[in-house]
């Protein structure tokens, strides 16, 4: 009777993605299964749960740890239950399990009904509305902020999440620096009195792009400065043309 | 026969009326009753303009709401279908989410293990976020068993947003403590040591 | 004698009446009156109605106003003078101030230069002073460090504001891990520019 029942339900779609966690399992079986909670038949329930978490597991569908768990413990209690009772202790404590089990779900079930209901209100900014044109007075300059706990929250949590993640690793690149293509220039320069173009200044074992970009621009800088101080004389003959350079002292 | 002063008092009651309606009609968000009380020092004469507003709104197509001892005015939910006006769109919240909610409401102030127990699954990342986000659920004291965990508790906008004017005003909330399913000493699978009280 | 057809009309009148003033209540801008003549076709009753509004509203701390023939309430000018009321001027606190206050709250004591060192900035000398002025923060007592620097610490006003009863209740570290606020993929994809280069 009950697994003909079961074929013709939809909640045996044989998924755990609509249910939220054993017991909302265990509530939809016993809706199901017209199993009445008011005389819990802990017996007929723990059965139709496991039979049902065996079909998932045999599908090798994936099963959240809990399921498992609550599996484990209606096993246990489905063995105690059919044990023969062996002394009143036993009974006592077989009944104390299947009390929490039913309250459990109560409980659960009294929520989702009530959490139906709350939701079935009317609700603000969909049935009725606030102001839609506040005019604020200017009690004091406190409420012309409006940081929200939530705000303020996320603020740190950003920041602590920040400085936990963001360690930077700059790449070792080779890059030149003003100062020291200064330093170069004026070796280089030194009783140099003929025009020299300033692409013989740049170190030839440039190995990319950005590095012969580097060397470039801070060598121009530094033949400026060089010019500058009364160092060096400097010529270009039109734009784009060559630059060149010659000491002066 | 109205005396002078008699008059006087009542002009004066009129203007301290509007005072108060002009201020919580100004503000999309309910007004305190302390802030209010700056403006009318005499709580019998504030109390006074408080019901006769109230009375005075409550065939009008907008209502004055008490939310938690703060005042708002609200569109009447009566009309509700008629008003298809700029509701604000938002994603409709996730079965955990509501469910959570219920359980912060109904059992607050509650922690987050008290939750998962209620509902027998463990809460997914964000579940909290979305509800802290909305301002519908705050921080609570926290609890004096070890680990001093964090409860949750509903907000005033939770009420306003629900239109109900204080927490005893749940849905079903007699019915739910009356049958003991707000008790909190029964667990099954209990990660926090059960109280024997 | 008032016919059925009259009654009828009259319930109607009623229910339009708080549609039309729900409508201008709601509305972020004055509501012209070709909107309001979508909800009620017959131009005759939208007159009445809105003359009807005007005059219950004109005794009122709030009055019907007709800006070039649209529609929204205001505060009557006759109690504004006792109200001081301003146009709402929404400013969000700076980020810099955020995340001052933030550090504050979570690892007050806390000096100046601790926060720098927290935010990976140097602090300017007006991110302070807001807070000071928001009344949110107040000097805590001097480290016994060289120096003796300041400390600073957050005041009851602060708790005040975000509806703490007290400081215990900030949700703490884990409690943020847990709600998925510290949740790292979402930082991943914050609202720092994708810098290219």
């Amino acid at each position: 009777m009950d697994n003909l029942q079961s074929q013709n339900t939809q909640i045996l779609s044989l998924s755990l993605d609509g249910f939220e966690g054993p017991i909302d399992l265990l509530l939809s079986l016993a809706r199901d299964h017209k199993i009445d909670l008011t005389k819990l038949s802990i017996l007929k329930l723990a059965e139709q749960y496991l039979e049902f978490l065996d079909k998932i597991i045999s599908k090798d569908i994936d099963i959240a740890a809990e399921y498992l768990v609550m599996g484990a413990w209606l096993a246990f209690l489905k063995s105690k239950l059919l044990l023969p009772i062996e002394n009143d202790d036993n009974l006592e404590n077989i009944e104390d399990l299947s009390e929490l089990l039913e309250f459990q779900m109560r409980r659960l079930e009294a929520i989702q009904n009530v959490s139906k209901t709350l939701f079935k209100r009317h609700q603000l900014g969909v049935h009725f509305f606030k102001r839609g044109n506040p005019e604020i007075f200017n009690v004091s300059n406190k409420f012309q902020y409006n940081l929200s706990l939530y705000d303020l929250i996320k603020t740190y949590g950003n920041i602590i999440t920040k400085s936990d993640n963001e360690k930077i690793t700059i790449a070792n690149t080779r890059l030149f620096s003003v100062e020291n293509a200064i330093i170069r220039l004026k070796e280089l320069l030194k009783g140099s009195k003929d025009w020299k173009s300033l692409l013989d200044f740049i170190p030839n074992d440039i190995k990319s792009e950005l590095e012969n970009k580097s060397a470039l621009a801070s060598h121009f800088v530094a033949s400026l400065e060089l010019v500058k101080e009364g160092n060096a004389n400097i010529k270009q003959d039109n734009i784009e043309d060559e630059i060149f350079l010659s000491s002066k002292s | 026969m109205k005396t002078d002063q008699d008059k006087i008092n009542e002009i004066d009651f009129h203007i301290k009326q509007k005072i108060i309606e002009a201020l919580i009609f100004a503000s999309a968000e309910p007004v305190p009753y302390s802030e209010l009380k700056s403006r009318v020092k005499d709580t019998n004469v504030l109390d006074q303009i408080l019901k006769a507003l109230e009375n005075d709104y409550s065939a009008r197509g907008v209502n004055l709401h008490v939310i938690n001892n703060s005042y708002a005015f609200r569109t009447s939910s009566e009309i509700s279908e008629y008003l298809n006006i700029e509701k604000e769109v938002s994603k409709p919240l996730s079965r955990a989410a509501t469910e959570t909610l219920s359980i912060i409401a109904y059992h607050q102030p509650v922690t987050r293990s008290e939750i998962e127990n209620i509902r027998g699954v463990s809460l997914s990342r964000g579940t909290i976020d979305v509800l802290l986000e909305l301002g519908w659920i705050q921080p609570g004291p926290r609890k004096s068993t070890p680990g001093n965990p964090l409860t949750w508790k509903t907000s005033d906008a939770f009420l306003d947003h629900f239109g109900l004017s204080e927490l005893d005003e749940l849905p079903g909330i007699n019915d739910l403590k009356n049958s003991g399913l707000l008790d909190r000493n029964k667990i099954i699978f209990n990660d926090e040591p059960i109280k024997n009280d």
